[in-house]
């Protein structure tokens, strides 16, 4: 597998591994059966993300982009949260081999699930402002298969 | 140490450094003896005579005739060319039915699956938890128009030794042609296609510390077997293409090598595979044995590390120098992990949290200490990232293991 | 003076030794670069950066992009491969019609034979008096059932080389692949497959200074093509066995030096055998050339030499150290002399008496000349021997020579 | 070609070459269409081969095996040649490749066929003396080829 200098780094030294005991928003995406599951914390107040961790089972993609897409989100507005792209997360990496490129979509994915479930703990109906989630569990939208 | 410099290479099921006796044998055929050995004058024969004697290497090592012996590219060469063109003479004969395993190699799977799209029928014999396949399996798929048997030596990837001389018998007493992809097994365990009761045998170099782009076929002698390769009259007018004659000189030198280390390299390796498996067994929590624990290849472990996925694995391995493989799907980029470890029963995320360490020839007892430290280093690290490791650890998740 | 000691090397038609720098980019792969490039890790990566490398130098050669380019075992197997492989797949189409000519290699003519078995339909194009085809001839064969057209570049027995872009253009008018053997015109005149309306073009390492057992398949961007050989994912899936890598390097690098130093390489050869050819037919009655006296391969001669038998000819140069190869059938042990000789209207017993001199790279003005004196020794004392020329000199027997 | 010492001096140096002028039992075999043709020229007198000759347009076996075949019948008794077998040409040469085997037959033939001739000549049937010939230009027979 030819990963960029940048997909390495945040595979070896992944920023903000962990659980966040006081979490508003968990998601949870992506299945083991199919090699990979991406679990995100985050910590909201006043619309901001002040806090996120994240916890990955997955290959070397599945961590980095999740150890990025942290980064990327952290301190950051829910909408500029929310407009994170996997195309945002594959330039931020420098890029990601082919077989690699949905990756970067289930970590799209594991934010947008988090701030859906933020939205439900504060009984608001997610789907207006997050949209539709692809299936989280189909294996389809694995990391490395898609 | 290895020759790959800085490198602890525990990959030699994936393929193996060419020695340096095999090398220097292949040597003199690149820009000396480089003659064509269909051609008559003296440089021709000369080369002749190297792939003659390889060809006699090659038979001493399987016990059979050296005319039973059949150069090709490949293992994947090889195990094509018996199966497509048995299927394809015995079809005119009615026989389109063909038996074979679960877990064999893509190069038989994949013969077999492109024999199905023409409408062959093939029994896929499933394994035991170990990776076991009896001859009361083989015996009780057999058909009145069964062609050809097909049962791998030893597994690639979980290193089980099959019972071939079973069902070898089985085969003989149906009259049903039986073939071994021995590609691993070849240089490993002892094999004599006489008293195991095989008809033909599939072999590769780079296993054994060969050169890569050799292989060759073990038929018995009077199997008629159409050509996968028309062209020339080399091989006996059975495969054609000038032969890679320094290959094949490299293949008739690793194969007389290995055999005749055999016992020595095979007791030493036994020894350093069920060190390293008691190591991280009892070290490491939630870590289990894939394949056989004893009728299994001397140089192959396989574990499961639950909770983990082996890219990761095999890349942190990788940032130390060492190299390893596994059967996540993850690192081939396909969709499911391993068919051999599924096969043997094991769910996918703990098939795809999977690794495979095979040693060679020149792997050391240092080289496997070095290894087992690093596993005992990065499986806690990874597990510590992982939201399936923390599930089991909280008992919100039950482990998946046997 | 050539490598094999005391050996003057004139068969190069048959095979060619490894240059010096050849082998040298290959050494590393054997020993120490020796990771299997479907491997994740360091030196895996590294044995892949090394294929693909190879695999951008054959296109730079022949003027196509890395992804159409496919690493074989040798030239046979990218025949049978393109011509098999399309036949199968454009049968189920109800094509089952293919043309060639009447002077193809072994390698083609009897995947075609294996072909016509199956119930296949193939049209032998007749060659003229100089074993040339025509573009008119391949467009009056084809009909709508057409699947495939190959035409040999060059011809391996009497180097005339054929209209190669006319060919192609006729085909890709019709929408029928066009597939060429240019396993003797790589590497000795300039290829350009987009110019030239190639679709698919086999090649050989070792017939320019390139290792035995390594060759290519040129396959244009987007034509389906089933594998022959069925496995692991390696060359896209397309063809299946652990990469050759040594050899991959070594047809890498032989392609890029023999393509460097065509121009130069051709020019030199151009003149050593017009020399050769001059000084042999002046020298000696009764000796004619086959193939084209122009378009004709650089390094090829080929003489008849009416009244003597090759083989004999073969031998007394072979007891000098000279090299050479004959269309004789008493050399290959079959019942007629060459399809290609014959097939350009050669009188058997002429072509009984044939001799092909390939000069390479390497060979020198001094070895052609000694081959020359050597043969204006050896073909007079064989026709002193010999009853036919016996009946020619006396006029009881007619000279069978055009 | 594995040819032995034998027959490689017999090919290099080949015994008896040429015609006989004064020859009174001639006979040719093979066809040059087949890539052979061994004539063999006898002086018989008093029932002896008094002197023998031959040329031959062939291979390398050809011409060793008509060679030695000259030798071996030279002052021999008609009675004697006429028991030349191929097997004994073979052992003589010290082997033959196997498919120059047929190489032999063709020598023995080319005796047989000068001594048929040598009969003719005298007015004498040689069909019960010499036996029946093969077809002496048919290619099934030919040298390379048996
Ligand atoms: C024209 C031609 N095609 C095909 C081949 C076959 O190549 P290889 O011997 O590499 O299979 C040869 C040489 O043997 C050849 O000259
Ligand atoms: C069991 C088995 N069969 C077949 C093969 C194919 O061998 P090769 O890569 O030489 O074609 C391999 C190795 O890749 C193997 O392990």
């Amino acid at each position: 597998m030819q990963y960029s200098a940048k997909v390495m780094d945040h595979f070896s030294n992944p920023r903000n591994v962990g659980e966040l005991a006081d979490a508003n928003g968990v998601g949870e995406v992506g299945n083991p059966a199919c090699g990979d599951i991406m679990k995100m914390y985050l910590r909201i107040e006043n619309g901001v993300i002040e806090e996120v961790k994240f916890k990955t089972f997955g290959c070397g993609a599945a961590i980095a982009t999740s150890s990025i897409a942290t980064e990327m989100i952290k301190g950051k507005p829910i909408d500029e949260a929310l407009r994170l792209s996997n195309k945002a997360v594959i330039e931020a990496l420098d890029g990601l081999p082919p077989v690699k490129i949905h990756c970067s979509v289930l970590a799209e994915q594991a934010v947008k699930a988090a701030i859906s479930d933020y939205y439900q703990r504060q009984g608001v109906d997610p789907l207006p402002i997050v949209g539709k989630l692809a299936d989280p569990h189909a294996c389809e939208g694995g990391c490395c298969t898609g | 140490m290895n020759s790959i410099t800085n490198t602890i290479y525990l990959d030699h099921a994936a393929t193996t450094p060419v020695s340096a006796e095999v090398l220097s044998a292949m040597l003199p055929y690149f820009c000396n003896r480089y003659g064509n050995p269909s051609s008559n004058y003296g440089p021709g024969q000369q080369a002749k005579q190297a792939v003659e004697h390889a060809r006699a290497q090659v038979a001493a090592a399987l016990g059979c005739t050296p005319q039973e012996i059949f150069f090709t590219s490949c293992g994947s060469e090889s195990d094509n060319w018996v199966i497509k063109s048995t299927a394809h003479r015995l079809a005119a004969e009615g026989k389109r039915h063909l038996i074979t395993t679960a877990i064999e190699h893509h190069a038989v799977l994949h013969s077999m699956a492109a024999l199905e799209k023409e409408g062959f029928t093939v029994t896929y014999l499933p394994v035991d938890r170990y990776g076991l396949v009896t001859a009361q399996q083989v015996q009780k798929a057999l058909r009145p128009d069964t062609a050809l048997v097909t049962v791998m030596y030893a597994n690639n990837e979980i290193g089980t030794i099959q019972p071939i001389a079973e069902i070898g018998a089985v085969c003989q007493r149906a009259g049903v042609l039986f073939h071994t992809d021995a590609v691993q097994a070849v240089g490993a365990v002892p094999i004599d296609v006489h008293t195991q009761n095989i008809d033909a045998l599939s072999l590769s170099a780079h296993k054994f510390n060969g050169p890569k782009g050799v292989g060759a076929l073990y038929l018995k002698q009077g199997t008629p077997l159409p050509s996968l390769i028309d062209g020339g009259a080399q091989e006996s007018g059975r495969r054609a293409g000038t032969e890679n004659v320094a290959g094949i000189v490299g293949l008739g030198a690793a194969i007389e090598f290995a055999t005749a280390q055999l016992a020595e390299k095979a007791k030493k390796l036994t020894a350093l595979r069920d060190d390293v498996i008691h190591t991280l067994t009892t070290a490491l929590p939630n870590v289990a044995l894939n394949g056989h624990p004893t009728l299994r290849l001397p140089n192959n472990v396989n574990l499961s590390f639950e909770g983990i996925e082996g890219e990761g694995m095999l890349m942190l391995l990788d940032m130390r120098g060492i190299c390893a493989s596994t059967g996540s799907a993850c690192a081939s980029g396909s969709l499911d992990p391993s068919h051999v470890l599924l096969a043997t029963g094991l769910p996918h995320e703990i098939a795809h949290g999977s690794l495979r360490l095979s040693f060679g020839a020149q792997s050391t007892l240092q080289e496997a200490q070095i290894a087992c430290e690093a596993l005992l280093d990065i499986v806690p690290r990874l597990r510590a990232m992982s939201p399936v490791w923390g599930d089991i650890l909280t008992g919100k998740k039950a482990s998946l293991l046997r």
